[in-house]
Parts: structure tokens; C-alpha cells; sequence
């Protein structure tokens, strides 16, 4: 159990190491400080303290799309109770964000973890043996997005019609 | 495995039926359905199927303007619309910089608890018609329409509030709202002692609420249930003092917290948090300070600066998470809204095991669902 | 003669099939409490089985995923029926609806024939029992009170 | 036999009819009114004075609506269950008696007769349900089954401990033998039976199980199971069922004031009639109708443990005690 978020950010900093850069693609590189929200405008530490007067949370985490489920398996450990999961479609860049949102049920700390998967291929592993609470949530993303959580038990439209084949919140969706 | 346990695995499949409760089914409270495998009145899996009344709230976030989506968000949660206009709204001033005058703040507190009790009375009358009791349901009315009148008056609506305004609130508050909120905060108190002695401290109703539908804390936590569910298994997890917003830190309060996590648990969580909304009112009309209600100078169209933003508030049934992505322009990028009613039913699958049908609708009852908060 | 008594029967006893959609449910409900009270007019037995309803109110929006439910419970009431669209959602999807948007049937007179529409976004209990008394007026060809024309 | 005696009966099966239809539609009419005046709203008001028309209305209603069977359903069973639901409350109240002479057939086995054809109640709903190929409908048939024996049994017990304070099957006779001032009631006699206003509240209790009526309306259980039993039946299939539930209330009413009340003796000793058993009678009815708007639903599993871990013994206690003070008083 940790004390405080630095012990957090510290533990996460281990668990993402500086030195691994992360996957960007040229496209990204470039769009980042225009989109890419607070991880992608200052350094490159995929671990940052935010102002949560700000922002509205505390702990920004930007990991890999294999790190999620080591992060989910951490803030566990702690105590964090998931809180939502969602994606953002990054067209210009050709990426998807999936978001993980985290918060402590006995403490004020409020924690984002987030991955990118190239929008080609949107694939990353689920967090619902973590938390089954996670679940729905996967599904409502993939519906939503078409992004596949790769090993979730029931990958099924969860809003949309059972047989819906189309994911409406993709910026080029066109019903 | 051996012939006879084919066998006899087979003859439980055969035994078992697949209930279909909804979507039209009066204890859904909407258009929920479950899809319930059944063993006589036995649940042994109880599949929510939700999306009935999924209406694109998210994908309307992304056509329209920062304010015209303002509607929207009084038609996600109909019962407690105030506190989610709250979130929406913060979080756009937040990503925007707006300051909001302290008057504001004060009015958005009082109609959010005033929206809070109403919200807590339509939940109090349809869990006790749920349960076949069907007089309360009209008392809660009674009550609910002195609340509806106030907020008439001041907002123009009777349910689907669009009140909040970026930097602060369209209408001030007059005397007669002032006056009339005191009258109602006074007489609401004997008729949270009425409906203790006429409900609560009923033996049917005790007898079917004690110790059923149990759900642990650690359950709460993995599901991320929230709200007076976390706060029914001994969590004394709020928003309002764990995040606290707005100026929720100036009110003294409780937190009420029951441990026993079963539907009587929540049900007295749920009519404490009532009397705590009373003295929240009663304190905030003491302390309303004065000033303009609505920052002047917020430009029409609204151009927050890059990135995303949260804001959390404690709706009327739990955690609601506004997450609004902005590129600058004057249409958001992304509007997320993490619904406590979608968290709190997802624990419904693990929680129902084994459960009888009477039970399984109490429990259901008793997480205090709106299905349009659900599907979105 | 006996079409005359039939219809002065049916316009007095119209049960309501308990079905709520969205926001306008939460306003039905409110016209069966005790302040608007449509008991007055007998229409306050809410029967949940469609078999023993007489009219529908359609209270909230209809989307596709609820479209064959909706249609399903209007093909199980029983002649004779009728249907109240309450609130825009009902009428033409109301707020929902923009261009390119994929999820609500744009009225539910796309999918039945309705007699009333009630406007509003949700309408108020009044509204509701102002539609209850046009459904009457309907059967009947006689309304039950003046109508008040705002001054 | 004189032979005027048969076209008594048939007057009388006609007045039973009349009176159970009328009872029934006014029933509904008191029952609305109630609930409105228990919940603070006016209830009907518009058809007919005071809403008094509107029974009327609903039935003239429900006769016009469309004759439908569901497809799949078993079409005789489906058919015959409402006409079956009707039978014990016609039988029962053909050996009632009103007053010293308004009674249909004073037969010596009155008692016997009202519990021999009850059962056929039961069998009327579950056949209802079983044969509506509905799933909600086998659920509340298979519900309305399992209460019905479990409270058949502390309702005999109780039946059984009165046979033995009065000694007689013959519903005229229990009456008579309660003659004078109102303690002389059975409800009072606690001379035989010290227990004996609990005897009474058993009765009373599985009185209102035997109806489904609120708290244990188990059938109907409108958010549990829609409709229960009778999702399916519309139209006057419906309305009969409707009719027999306030018929058997009414039975189950006027069995308690001949078993306990005193019949139709006064409180008094004077002026006995028929007005006092339609006194008494009626303020049980309301007590029925009060206790559905004011309590919740109880579980369907306490409803049974509720019999037969608690009533079942108790009345067998009472049956018991009755024997002991009845012997020892005699002897």
C-alpha cells in the first residue's frame, strides 16, 4: 500500500521505464502538442504529476499498449477502483487513445493511464481480469471505436444493436 | 468425464429456463432487460442486456457546440439533471478558465441537493412499489412536486433542467425561491419521520431487505460502483469530500455509511443522505452571498484551450465523470460521460448468483438505476 | 345507439399500458399522483400486460434496438387500441434528432398509427391528461370539459 | 321437499349472481376510492357522480374488448379456468346465511361444503396459468399453488378448533349458538379457547393468502411476474377473474363473521339481522382493502416459511389448548 502518489508515480516509473521510447509515428509526432493532451506537450516522461485544479486528476501515466494490464495489476494492489474506460479517436494522427481512469475510494487521488493503438490495427489486451468492472466498459469502447481488447471474454455490443457492425464514435463514421 | 455426469449436466441444462424480464417489465423502470437463466425461482445467471434507449448523448457532443450541448445533459440522468449539468459545465469552465462568482456556486449547491432529495423520493417511491408497496410512491410524489415547484420557478423546467450556464447560473434567485426553500427544508423534516415510522420501520419491509443482496466492499471497488451502493458496503467514499468540489468544503455534513452492504443498507443510506441534502440547503441559504450570479463576458461561442479535462461530481446515484477533450475548436473533440447507474448494474451479473427472483428485483430496486443513464 | 354506449365505455376506462421509455415516463407517473391524479377520468389502472391495456402512451424516445419491442407490445394489445405519443422524442425524435444521426426512429408514428400527440420536452401532467381527454373527445365527438383558451 | 323448493334455489342462484356481480363492481369502485383516499387524491370523480359510473363503464369495457387465446396456448383449459374460478364463491355463498332465513340451502355440512369446493380456486388459477403458455403465467401458477396448500392447512386447524367449540357443521347453528351480547361471540369465548383472538388473526391472515390478496398477492405479483396468472387473459377473460377475487374476498369475509362475529346477531342482543352481518361483513372487506394500500409485498419464500414454521404450529397449539380446556371443562 502506498502513502502517497509520488510512491506512486515512483512505482510507475519503474514499471515504465523512461529510457523505452514510445511507439510514434511520425504523424504523431507532429499533431501531439496540438492534441495530444498534457502527456505529449511537455518531456518525454510517460509518467507525470498533473495540477488537478487543472486538469482533474492527479497521476498521468502514458504506457504502451502490452503495459496497461501490468498498470491495472498495480493500481489494484493499491486500492484504485476503476472508474472508466474509453477511447479517443486521433484520425489526423491515425491513432486511437484508449483512456483508463482510476480513482482511490479512501483518498482524493485520481490516476489516467493511457495507451495508444495505430488505428489500423487497434488491438490491446483487456483489463477485465483486473477488474471485471472493466468489462462493460471494453465493450461499450469497442463498439464505440472498433478497438479490440484481445482476450475479453464476451467482445458483444453492449448499446448497439446485437447485430450492429458499425462504430459510431470513429470521426469518419457516416450512418 | 464419465457418461453420467454428461448425463446429469445435461438434465440441469434442461431444467433451467431463460426468463426474459424486459424490456417492458414494470420493475426495469424503463427499458432495461435482463435476461435471466432460471432454475424454478432460482437465478443462476442473470445477463443485463442494456441499449434500449441508447440516444448518441456522446456522438451529439461531437456536432454541436460546447453550449448546445448543454441540453443534453439534463436527458442523461432525468432525476438528478442538476448535478450533471454541474459536471458538464465545470469541466468546460475548467478547461476554459472561466471563474465562477461565489453566488453561483451557492445557487448550484442548493438546486443540486434540492435535485438530489427529488431524485432520492422517485428512487424511495418506485423501490417500495418494486416491493408492492404503492402508497409511498405517491408521498414521495407529494413531496417531490414541492421540490418541482421551487425549481420551476428559478429554472423553467420541471425535470430536464438546462440551468447552469458557463460562469455560472441563467437566473438568480429571488426571494420567494429563498423563502420557499426554508419552508420546504422545514416541513420535509417531520415527513422524513413519517415515512420512517410509516416505511422503514415496517416488518415486511425489514424482513425483505435485511440481509439480502449483499454486496462487499471489494466488489464495489473492482466494479467501480459508486455512490450510495459503495457507501451501503461501508465505504465512506463521496465525491463531495473525497474530490470536493465546488464549495462543498464550506457545509458541514455527513457522509452517511452503512456496512452491512444488503439492500437495507442502501436504503438507509440513501434516506440519511436526504437529511443530509436538508442541512446542506438550510446552511447554504444561511451563507448565500451576494454578487452577480453569471460571469459577465463569456463569449458565445466558447473556444477551451487543447487538451483534455475531468470533472467528477456526486450525482444522485453515485461518481459522474465528465471527460471532454478540446482542439481548440468551438466543437468539442470528444465529450465522455461515465454514468454511475452503468457501473452500478454491471456488479448485477456477479451479485445475483443464486439469488431468488423476488430478491434479485429487490436488489435491482435497490441499486436505483435510470436506464437513459445507463445506455446514454 | 349501442355504438354510442361502446364508445362512452371505452372513452371512461382507458387503461394505460405501464410503459415507460425516458424523461416523459417519470411525468406519467406524476399524472397518476396525487396532485394531477388521471384516476379522476378512470384512466389510472396501469396494467403491465399489453393484453389488458387500451391505450399506449409512448413515453420517451424510441431507438432501433427498442423498435420491434414497441412494436411487438402494440401488436399484443387487443382491439380496440389506441396510442398516445408523448413528448417530442415520440412525435419526431425531438432533440435527438441531426442530420447523419444513427441510433432514433424519428417518431413512432413510423412504426403504428397514433391518435394523440402530446408536445413537450418531457410535457407536464396536464399535458398528459389534456391528451387523455382529445383521445376521449376522439371516441366519443364530445368533449368532457370547456377547453380554456389562454387569454 | 315442498314444491316451491326448487324455485327458491333458482331465485336465490339468481340473487347470489346479482349480488356477487354487484358486490364485485362497487367493490372495485370502494377499493379505488380507498386507495385514493389513503394516498390523498380525489380517485374517480368524472364518470358519474363521484365516479360511481365507472365500474359500469370498465365492464361494459371489458365485454367489448377483442375475444383472444395466444397462440400456442391450450385453447378448452385457457377457455374453461375463468368459468371454473367462479364455482367456490357461488357454492359457498348458496350455504351462507344472511340472516335466520336469507340463506340459500341450510344444509347440516355448510362448513364442509365452503372448504370441499374452495379447492377448486386454486385449480381454477393454476390451470390459468399453466395453460397461457406464457412463462411468467407457470411461475405464478406454480407460486399460487405452493401458498394455497401451505395455507390451507392452518385454516383448516383453525375451522377444525372452532367445529369443536361449536360442536356443529351447520352455519345456521354456529350463529345461533352466538346469540345475546356480543361477548358472546365466538371471537370472545375465551373460556374455551384462551388463545382465542389469535385463532382469529390466523384465520384472518390465511384468509388473505387464500384470496392473493396484498400482502401475500404472490399470483399478481404486478413487479415480480407482470400480471402473474392472468397475463394473458384480456377482455372479460380478465374481468371474471377480477370478480372472483373480490367474490372470494367477500366469502372469505362472511365465513369470519359466522365463524367469530356473531353472524347476523347485534352486539346487543337485540334487533338481530341480515343489516348486521353486512356490517360486520363489509368492515372486514375494508380492513382487506386497507391492509393492500398500506403494507409491501412480502417474499414469496417468508410467505411460506411464515406458514408453516409459525402459523402451523400455533394453530396447532390452539387446536390443542381448545381440546384440553373443553375436556377439563366438561368433566
Amino acid at each position: 500500500m502506498i502513502s502517497s502518489l509520488q510512491e506512486l508515480a515512483d512505482q510507475f516509473s519503474k514499471l515504465i521505464p523512461q529510457d523505452a521510447p514510445l511507439p510514434e509515428t511520425p504523424a504523431a509526432a507532429g499533431a501531439s502538442c496540438a492534441h495530444g493532451g498534457v502527456a505529449s506537450q511537455a518531456s518525454t516522461n510517460p509518467v507525470q504529476m498533473v495540477d488537478y485544479a487543472i486538469k482533474g486528476w492527479h497521476l498521468d501515466v502514458r504506457a504502451r499498449p502490452d503495459q496497461v494490464v501490468a498498470a491495472a495489476a498495480l493500481l489494484d494492489e493499491n486500492g484504485f477502483a476503476t472508474d472508466a474506460v474509453t477511447g479517443v479517436d486521433w484520425i489526423a494522427e491515425g491513432e486511437m487513445e484508449v483512456v483508463y481512469d482510476y480513482f482511490h475510494p479512501a483518498n482524493s487521488w485520481r490516476v489516467v493511464v493511457r495507451a495508444r493503438v495505430p488505428r489500423s490495427k487497434p488491438e490491446i489486451p483487456t483489463i477485465s481480469q483486473v477488474y471485471p468492472g472493466a468489462n462493460w466498459h471494453e465493450r461499450e469502447t469497442h463498439e464505440f471505436f472498433g478497438i479490440v481488447f484481445l482476450g475479453h471474454p464476451n467482445l458483444t455490443p453492449l448499446l448497439l444493436p446485437e447485430d450492429a457492425d458499425y462504430h459510431p464514435l470513429r470521426k469518419d463514421f457516416k450512418a | 468425464m464419465s457418461a453420467l455426469s454428461l448425463l446429469s449436466s445435461g438434465e440441469r441444462e434442461h431444467e433451467t429456463f431463460i426468463l426474459n424480464v424486459g424490456p417492458q417489465h414494470p420493475a426495469t423502470h424503463g427499458v432495461l432487460r435482463l435476461k435471466l437463466t432460471m432454475d424454478g425461482e432460482y437465478i443462476t445467471r442473470a445477463e443485463p442486456v442494456c441499449g434500449y434507449i441508447h440516444r448518441m448523448h456522446e456522438k451529439m457532443g461531437e456536432n454541436r457546440t460546447w453550449a448546445q450541448f448543454l441540453p443534453n445533459t439534463g436527458r442523461i440522468d432525468y432525476l438528478a439533471a442538476m448535478a450533471y449539468g454541474h459536471a458538464y459545465v465545470a469541466a468546460v469552465e475548467r478547461a476554459a478558465g472561466i471563474v465562477v462568482p461565489a453566488r453561483a456556486e451557492y445557487i448550484r449547491v442548493i438546486t443540486s441537493e434540492l435535485n438530489r432529495i427529488s431524485s432520492h423520493l422517485v428512487w424511495f417511491g418506485a423501490f417500495l412499489l418494486d416491493l408492492g408497496g404503492f402508497t409511498p410512491l405517491l408521498y414521495a410524489f407529494d413531496d417531490r412536486e414541492k421540490i418541482l415547484d421551487l425549481l420551476e420557478a428559478l429554472t423553467g423546467s420541471r425535470l430536464t433542467y438546462c440551468y447552469y450556464r458557463f460562469g455560472g447560473v441563467c437566473n438568480d434567485v429571488d426571494d420567494d425561491f429563498i423563502r420557499g426553500t426554508r419552508e420546504f427544508v422545514a416541513g420535509m423534516r417531520p415527513r422524513m419521520k413519517m415515512y420512517r415510522e410509516l416505511v422503514t420501520d415496517n416488518i415486511i419491509l425489514r424482513k425483505r431487505l435485511i440481509g439480502i443482496g449483499h454486496i462487499s466492499a471489494e466488489m464495489c471497488r473492482k466494479y467501480g460502483a459508486t455512490g450510495p451502493v459503495i457507501r451501503g458496503s461501508g465505504v465512506a467514499y463521496d465525491v463531495r469530500k473525497n474530490e470536493p468540489y465546488s464549495v462543498y468544503r464550506d457545509f458541514d455534513f455527513d457522509v452517511p455509511v452503512f456496512p452491512e452492504g444488503d439492500c437495507m443498507a442502501r436504503y438507509l443510506v440513501r434516506m440519511e443522505e436526504m437529511v443530509q441534502s436538508l442541512r446542506i440547503v438550510e446552511q447554504a441559504l444561511d451563507k448565500l452571498p451576494g454578487g452577480p450570479a453569471l460571469t459577465a463576458g463569456v463569449p458565445r461561442v466558447l473556444k477551451p484551450a487543447v487538451g483534455d479535462y475531468c470533472f467528477a461530481v456526486e450525482a444522485a446515484r453515485g461518481r459522474f465523470l465528465v471527460r471532454i477533450v478540446s482542439d481548440g475548436k468551438e466543437i468539442p473533440y470528444r465529450v465522455r460521460l461515465r454514468t454511475p447507474s452503468f457501473s452500478n448494474l454491471s456488479l448485477f451479473e456477479e451479485a445475483s448468483q443464486g439469488m431468488m427472483l423476488p430478491d434479485a428485483l429487490a436488489l435491482l430496486g435497490s441499486l436505483d438505476l435510470v436506464i437513459p443513464d445507463i445506455d446514454r | 345507439m349501442l355504438d354510442d354506449v361502446l364508445s362512452l365505455a371505452r372513452a371512461n376506462s382507458l387503461w394505460p399500458l405501464t410503459f415507460g421509455l425516458a424523461c416523459c415516463a417519470i411525468e406519467m407517473m406524476a399524472a397518476g399522483a396525487s396532485r394531477f391524479d388521471i384516476s379522476r377520468f378512470g384512466a389510472e389502472v396501469f396494467r403491465p400486460s399489453p393484453r389488458q391495456a387500451d391505450v399506449m402512451i409512448v413515453a420517451g424516445t424510441i431507438n432501433k434496438k427498442m423498435a420491434p419491442a414497441v412494436k411487438t407490445l402494440y401488436d399484443q394489445m387487443l382491439e380496440p387500441k389506441w396510442v398516445i405519443a408523448m413528448g417530442n422524442c415520440a412525435i419526431s425524435g425531438g432533440p435527438f434528432v441531426y442530420p447523419g444521426q444513427y441510433a432514433v426512429i424519428e417518431g413512432v408514428d413510423k412504426l403504428f398509427p397514433v391518435d394523440v400527440f402530446i408536445p413537450g420536452c418531457p410535457p407536464r401532467p396536464e399535458a398528459l391528461i389534456e391528451g387523455i381527454l382529445k383521445l376521449e373527445e376522439k371516441l366519443t365527438g364530445k368533449r368532457r370539459w370547456p377547453e380554456v383558451i389562454p387569454q | 321437499m315442498s314444491i316451491i323448493e326448487p324455485f327458491r334455489l333458482l331465485l336465490f342462484l339468481v340473487g347470489i349472481m346479482a349480488f356477487i356481480g354487484l358486490n364485485a363492481a362497487y367493490l372495485v369502485w370502494v377499493e379505488r376510492k380507498g386507495a385514493a383516499r389513503f394516498q390523498r387524491r380525489p380517485g374517480p370523480t368524472e364518470v358519474g357522480y363521484a365516479g360511481l359510473l365507472q365500474p359500469i363503464a370498465d365492464g361494459i369495457k371489458l365485454l367489448s374488448k377483442q375475444l383472444h387465446v395466444p397462440p400456442g396456448a391450450d385453447g378448452v383449459l385457457f377457455r374453461v379456468a375463468p368459468l371454473l374460478v367462479m364455482i367456490p364463491a357461488m357454492i359457498g355463498l348458496a350455504v351462507v346465511p344472511f340472516s335466520e332465513t336469507l340463506v340459500a340451502r341450510n344444509t347440516n355440512v355448510g362448513l364442509l361444503m365452503i372448504f370441499a369446493f374452495g379447492s377448486i380456486n386454486v385449480m381454477a388459477i393454476m390451470l390459468s396459468g399453466w395453460s397461457s403458455r406464457n412463462k411468467y403465467a407457470i411461475i405464478s401458477a406454480a407460486r399460487i399453488v405452493s401458498q394455497d396448500v401451505a395455507y390451507e392447512i392452518p385454516m383448516l386447524l383453525v375451522v377444525i378448533t372452532m367445529l369443536m367449540v361449536t360442536g356443529t357443521m351447520n352455519l345456521n347453528e354456529i350463529v345461533q349458538q352466538q346469540a345475546g351480547w356480543f361477548w358472546h361471540w365466538n371471537l370472545f369465548r375465551l373460556d374455551v379457547n384462551p388463545l382465542m383472538p389469535l385463532t382469529f388473526f390466523i384465520f384472518f391472515v390465511c384468509m388473505l393468502a387464500e384470496t392473493n390478496r396484498a400482502p401475500f398477492d404472490m399470483a399478481e405479483a404486478e413487479s415480480e411476474l407482470v400480471a402473474g396468472a392472468f397475463t394473458e387473459y384480456a377482455g372479460m377473460g380478465f374481468g371474471v377473474f377480477f370478480i372472483a377475487e373480490y367474490a372470494n374476498i367477500i366469502l372469505g369475509c362472511a365465513f369470519a363473521t359466522i365463524l367469530f362475529l356473531g353472524g347476523w346477531q347485534s352486539p346487543f342482543g337485540v334487533w338481530s339481522g341480515v343489516f348486521w352481518f353486512l356490517l360486520k361483513m363489509y368492515a372486514l372487506v375494508f380492513t382487506v382493502i386497507w391492509v393492500r394500500w398500506t403494507f409491501p409485498r412480502t417474499q414469496f419464500y417468508n410467505l411460506l416459511n411464515l406458514s408453516w414454521k409459525l402459523l402451523i404450529p400455533v394453530s396447532l397449539f390452539t387446536l390443542i389448548l381448545t381440546a384440553v380446556v373443553m375436556k377439563v371443562l366438561k368433566t
